[in-house]
C-alpha cells in the first residue's frame, strides 16, 4: 500500500502536525461546531478565533460581504477575552488530537504580554496535570495600535518588533506570528520575527479591502475597510510567502485563499512548512477532511512520499 | 449533494424549489444552500418552507447571483444543503399569530401546518403568492398588497406572535410590542448575512441585551426585545 | 430629458475627459483593434500600450494564467519603442476624439527621461502643426530599476522620487504617475508625485502575484512573479484609492477590476476624478462604450446631474 | 449572443456545438467563445470546425472549467462569440496534407470541405470520433490511433502542409519540415493562451524569426519555419 508509507508530518520545533492542513483563526470558532460534523483528528491543526485580554464586542453593522472569488468581513475581533477561553473553552481543547493553537490579539503591548502571560501559566498548569490544551500561541500582529494611532502594529516592521520581543519574553510556548499582507516589508517583518526568536511566521491575513455601497452612498462596513480573503487572493498570498520562505529559516505557514489540495502544495512548492485554511470552510464544511485527504491523494499519483521532497523546491 | 425534485416559478421572480432528503428540520430553521462548485463563494441561506417524506422546500426571490443561479436549475440537478441550522421557532402556547412581509412568509407555512390555531398576515408589496397554499392549511388568513401588514395585527389580541420579513418591519414590530399591553411573546427571524450558518465564523453576530449573539446557531429567531436592530 | 444635462466631463489641469471611462494601459493596445469594434469617441480617454525609449520583446514563456476572478499576466513591457510608436501609431491618434494618454515605462532614470523627452518633443512638432495626438503622459513606475538591483521603482518613495523628478523637468505635457500596489506605502508616493508636480495620479497597477504549476514542479511564468488584475483585486484597489485621495489634493484616476458601472461610481465615490479600466476589456469587448452608458444611466436612476456630487463623498 | 442550435457529445470528453448566426468565417479562424457571464473571467478560443446557412460549429474536448460549462449548455442557451478572429489558413496551392492531432482535427473539416484535393491524416490517442464526418468529404483520410500520425505524412510528397495539435507535435513537424527537401509549405496552428484574441494585450505573443508576432491577430497559423516554440 502507498498509503501507509506517505509521510505528511510537518514541523514547527518540537511540535508534529500529522498533516499540513490547519484550520484559520477566525473561520473555525474553537472547533466545537465544524466538531460536530466531522472528525476534528483529522487535521494538522487548528487555530482558534482570535482572543485578546479583555472581551471585545468586535464591530458593529454589516460584518461580511461577498466579493468576486473572495469576502471582505469586519468581525472586529469579537471574543469573550482569554479567561473565559481558558475557563470554557480549552476543556473541549483538551480533548482534541490535533495541534491547538490560540491565536492571539491586543491593543496594546501591555495587552499582548498580559494576553500571553494568561496563556503561558495555564498552560503550565494543565501540563503538570496531564491535560494540555495548548500547543502554540500565534500572534496576530495585524490588530490596531493604540499608540500609533490605530495603524497596526503589522505594517511598520520597527512598530512590530517590540509586540513581538515582548510576547517571545512573556511565554515559552511556541510562538508563531502571523504576519499582514498590509506590511510594508512582508520579508522584512518575517525576518524580524525570526530575529526576535519567534518559531514560526504565518501569512497571509486578511488583505486590506473597501466595498462602497453606491445607493446608501457611504461603505458597506461601520469601520470604512474591511479584510479580503478567499481564492481572489491566492497569488497575492503565494507571492508573498514565497518571498518570506526565501528570505527566513524558520518554518513558514502559508494560507490564502487555498480551495483545494493542489492549492496547499503550491504553496508548500513555495517553501511552507504547512498552511492554514479559512474562508474555504464557508464554500465546503468539509473542507478539513478533504483537503487532507487530498495532498495524500495528490502525493500517491506523483510519486512523493514525504512533503520534504517538494517543499520550496521553487 | 441533494437532488432537486422541482423547481418552479410561482410569481415574478420567486420560485419553490424542492429537493430530496430525509431532514428533521424544526419549523424556522434553515439551510446553507449553493447549486455551484466555487462561484459565488459563499453558500445562501434560506428557510425551510415546508418538508415532507420526499425531502425540503425552499420558497425564495432572486435577489441577485446566487439565487438567479438556484432560479436556472431543473429537475435532476444537485443542489448541496447543509443544514437543518439554527432553532427555529420557539413552542408556542395560546392564541398565535404569524406575520410574514414579503419573501419573510417562507418560514410560516411550515410553521402553520403545525400549529392547531393560527392567524396568519401575509403582506405582500406587488404581487401575491403561495396564497393558496396558505389557505389550504385552514387557518384564517389575512392578506394585504400594497399596504402595512403588521397595522392588521392586534398585539394585544394574541399570546405568541411571529414576525418574518425585512427590517424595517421586524423594526416596526418591536416599537409596536414595546408599545402594547405586552401579553405577547413577539419573536422576529433575522435575515443577517451568513458565511458558515453553523456558529463558527461570528459574521452574523446580533447586538442582544445580554451582549452578543449569533444569527446563525442561537437564532434566526429572537425574542423581539432581546435583540438590536440597526 | 434628463440625460442631455447630465455632466460626466472630468478634468486633469487643462485636459476634459468627456466621461469617466479611460481604457487602461496594456489591455487596449493603442486602440486600433477595439477601434473596429466600437465608436472610441464613446471614451474619456485611452492609455496606450507602456512604451519604453529601446523596444523591448517582452517575457518569454506563458503570458498569461487566469486565477479565480482575476489574471495573471507577465507580458513584460513587449513594445516597439518611443520612436516606432511616435512614428506608426500617433497618426492614428491625431484622428482620435477621446483623451490620448502616452503609458511610459522605462528601466533606468535615463530612459525614462529620454523617453519622456522624445514623446514631449514630437508633441510640440505636431501641436504646432495642428495635428496633437498625446495630451498626457502617464508614468508608470512600476519597472524594475537596474540600479536597485531590480526592485521596481514603485515600491520605496525615496526611489521613485527621483524619477518622477526629472520626468517632470523633461515635459511640459500633463504628468499623470501611475502608482503600483506593491508600493510601501502608496499614500506616501501619491504624496512625492503631488510635491513633485504632477498633475495626477492613478492607481492601481497589478498586484504581485505567484501560480505554479505543481505537476511541472516550476512557477507557470518564465519571469517567477506576474502582475495580478481583475474583479479580484477589486476592493484592494478601492481602497488604495480612497487612501490616496484623503492624502492629496491632485486629481486620481482610480483602477483595478472594474467590470461594471457601479464598479465605476463606487471609484468616484471614494474620491477619484475618473477611472481605467483594464481586464474586463477581455470579458466584454464593448466594455468600454458599455459603461460610459451606464454610467449615465446610473445618474439618471439616481438624480445625479454632475459627478462632482457624488465625488469623494465617502 | 448567439442561440446554440444543438450541443452534442460525440466521445468521452468530446462536443460539437452548434451556435445560431450568419458569421462569414475562413477556414482556420476561431472565435472566443463564453457561455457566462463573469466568470470564469476569459472567454475561450475555439477554432472554426465547420460553418454552413444556420451558423458555426465548434468541436471540443473539455479541458477545464471553461469547456466543462460550455458542455453543459443545451440548445437555446446562448453564447456569446466574438470572431471570427485571426487570419486562418492561406491560399493553397499543389498537393496538401491536413494533419490534426486530437482535439486539433477541429479546424480541419471547414479547410477539408473547401479543398479539392486534400489528404487528412487524424491522430487520436484514445478514442476516433467525428471520423464519418471526415469520410464523408469524400476526401482519402489516414486514421492513426495511439500511434504517432506524423509518421505516416512523408512531408516530400505534398505542396502544403497544414498540421494542428498539441505542441509537441507542432516542434515534430517543425523538425520533420526542416529535414524535408522543402518542397512543402508547412504551416502550423498555434494554440497560445489569449485574453483579448484581437491583437490588443500581447499575452499570447509568439517568438518569430522577424520579432514577435501575436498569435491571436497575426495567426493562428504560422509558417513552421517562422515560430520558436518553447
Ligand atoms: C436565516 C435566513 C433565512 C432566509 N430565508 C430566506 C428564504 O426562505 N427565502 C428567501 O428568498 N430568502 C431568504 N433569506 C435571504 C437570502 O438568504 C438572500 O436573499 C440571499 O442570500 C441573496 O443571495 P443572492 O446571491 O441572490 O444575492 P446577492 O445580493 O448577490 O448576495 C450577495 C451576498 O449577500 C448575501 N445576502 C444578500 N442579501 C441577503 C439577505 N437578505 N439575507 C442574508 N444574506 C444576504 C448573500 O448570502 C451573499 O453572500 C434568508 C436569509 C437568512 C439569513
Ligand atoms: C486559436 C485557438 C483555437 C482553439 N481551438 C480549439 C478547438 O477548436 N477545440 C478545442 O477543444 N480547443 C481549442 N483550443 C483550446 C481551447 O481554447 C482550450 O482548451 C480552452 O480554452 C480551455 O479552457 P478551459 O476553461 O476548459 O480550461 P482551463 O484549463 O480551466 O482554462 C484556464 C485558462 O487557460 C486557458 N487555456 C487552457 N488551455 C488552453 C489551451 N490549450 N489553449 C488556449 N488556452 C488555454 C483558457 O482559455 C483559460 O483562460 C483552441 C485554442 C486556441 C488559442
Ligand atoms: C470571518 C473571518 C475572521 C477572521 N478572524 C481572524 C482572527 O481572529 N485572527 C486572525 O489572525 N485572522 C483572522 N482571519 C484571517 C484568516 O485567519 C486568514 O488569515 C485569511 O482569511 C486568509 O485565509 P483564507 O483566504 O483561507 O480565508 C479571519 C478571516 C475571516 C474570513
Ligand atoms: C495584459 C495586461 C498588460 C498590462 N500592461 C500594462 C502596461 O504596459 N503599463 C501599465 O502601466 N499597466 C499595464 N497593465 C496594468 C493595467 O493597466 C491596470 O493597471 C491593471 O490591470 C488593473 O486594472 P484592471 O483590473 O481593470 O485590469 C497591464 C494589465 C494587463 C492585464
Ligand atoms: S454565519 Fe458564521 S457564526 Fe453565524
Ligand atoms: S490575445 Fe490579446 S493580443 Fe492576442
Amino acid at each position: 500500500m502507498i498509503e501507509t508509507t506517505l509521510d505528511t508530518v510537518c514541523r514547527i520545533g518540537k511540535v508534529a502536525f500529522k498533516n499540513p492542513v490547519v484550520m484559520a483563526s477566525g473561520t473555525f470558532g474553537f472547533g466545537k461546531e465544524y466538531g460536530k460534523l466531522y472528525d476534528l483528528s483529522k487535521l494538522g491543526g487548528i487555530s482558534g478565533k482570535g482572543v485578546t485580554l479583555h472581551p471585545r464586542p468586535g464591530n458593529p453593522g454589516i460584518r461580511v460581504y461577498e466579493t468576486p472569488s473572495g469576502m471582505l468581513n469586519s468581525v472586529g475581533l469579537e471574543n469573550p477575552g482569554i479567561r473565559a477561553f481558558l475557563d470554557e473553552e480549552c476543556a473541549f481543547w483538551e480533548r482534541l488530537d490535533t495541534v491547538r493553537i490560540v491565536n492571539l490579539g491586543g491593543g496594546t503591548v501591555q495587552d499582548y504580554v498580559e494576553g500571553a502571560r494568561l496563556i503561558d501559566e495555564d498552560s503550565t498548569v494543565r501540563e503538570r496535570e496531564g491535560r494540555q490544551a495548548v500547543d502554540m500561541i500565534e500572534l496576530n500582529i495585524s490588530c490596531p495600535n493604540v499608540k500609533a494611532g490605530g495603524m497596526a502594529y503589522g505594517i511598520k516592521t520597527s512598530v512590530a518588533r517590540e509586540v513581538v520581543r515582548e510576547v517571545r519574553a512573556a511565554t515559552s510556548l511556541p510562538l508563531m506570528v502571523k504576519l499582514s499582507p498590509n506590511a510594508e516589508d512582508i520579508a522584512d517583518m518575517a525576518q524580524m520575527c525570526e530575529e526576535e526568536g519567534a518559531e514560526a511566521v504565518s501569512l497571509i491575513n486578511t488583505l486590506s479591502g473597501m466595498k462602497i455601497d453606491v445607493r446608501r452612498r457611504r461603505s458597506v462596513f461601520d469601520n470604512l475597510y474591511a479584510g479580503l480573503s478567499g481564492p481572489a487572493v491566492k497569488p497575492v498570498a503565494l507571492r508573498m510567502v514565497h518571498q518570506v520562505c526565501k528570505r527566513v529559516g524558520i518554518p513558514v505557514v502559508g494560507m490564502g485563499g487555498i480551495s483545494c489540495a493542489e492549492d496547499i502544495i503550491e504553496f508548500i512548492m513555495a517553501g511552507a512548512e504547512a498552511v492554514q485554511v479559512g474562508t474555504y470552510n464557508f464554500v465546503n464544511w468539509q473542507a478539513g477532511a478533504e483537503l487532507a485527504a487530498g495532498v495524500e491523494r495528490f502525493m500517491a499519483e506523483e510519486g512523493i512520499r514525504s512533503l520534504d521532497e517538494i517543499r520550496g523546491i521553487l | 449533494m441533494a437532488t432537486i425534485i422541482s423547481n418552479r416559478r410561482v410569481a415574478e421572480g420567486i420560485y419553490v424549489m424542492h429537493a430530496k432528503g430525509r431532514f428533521e428540520a424544526k419549523a424556522g430553521q434553515f439551510f446553507m444552500v449553493r447549486g455551484w462548485e466555487n462561484y459565488p463563494l459563499l453558500s445562501r441561506p434560506l428557510s425551510v418552507y415546508d418538508q415532507d417524506e420526499q425531502g425540503v422546500k425552499f420558497l425564495y426571490k432572486v435577489a441577485g447571483e446566487g439565487t438567479e443561479r438556484l432560479a436556472r436549475m431543473k429537475a435532476g440537478d444537485e443542489v448541496t444543503l447543509l443544514g437543518p441550522l439554527g432553532n427555529g421557532f420557539p413552542a408556542v402556547h395560546g392564541r398565535t399569530a404569524l406575520v410574514g412581509g414579503g419573501i419573510g412568509i417562507a418560514p410560516l407555512y411550515y410553521t402553520a401546518r403545525q400549529l392547531e390555531q393560527a392567524d396568519l398576515y401575509l403582506g405582500f408589496s406587488a404581487e401575491v403568492y403561495e396564497e393558496h397554499e396558505f389557505r389550504s392549511l385552514r387557518h384564517p388568513v389575512e392578506i394585504d398588497l400594497g399596504g402595512i401588514v403588521l397595522d392588521r395585527v392586534d398585539f394585544d389580541a394574541y399570546d405568541t406572535i411571529f414576525v418574518c420579513g425585512p427590517e424595517p418591519m421586524l423594526r416596526a414590530a418591536q416599537m409596536k410590542s414595546a408599545m402594547s399591553s405586552g401579553r405577547a411573546n413577539v419573536y422576529v427571524s433575522l435575515e443577517n448575512r451568513m458565511a458558515c450558518g453553523i456558529g463558527a465564523c461570528l459574521v452574523c453576530s446580533v447586538g442582544c441585551e445580554n451582549g452578543r449573539k449569533k444569527a446563525c446557531s442561537d437564532g434566526p429567531v429572537f425574542r423581539a426585545e432581546e435583540v438590536v436592530l440597526a
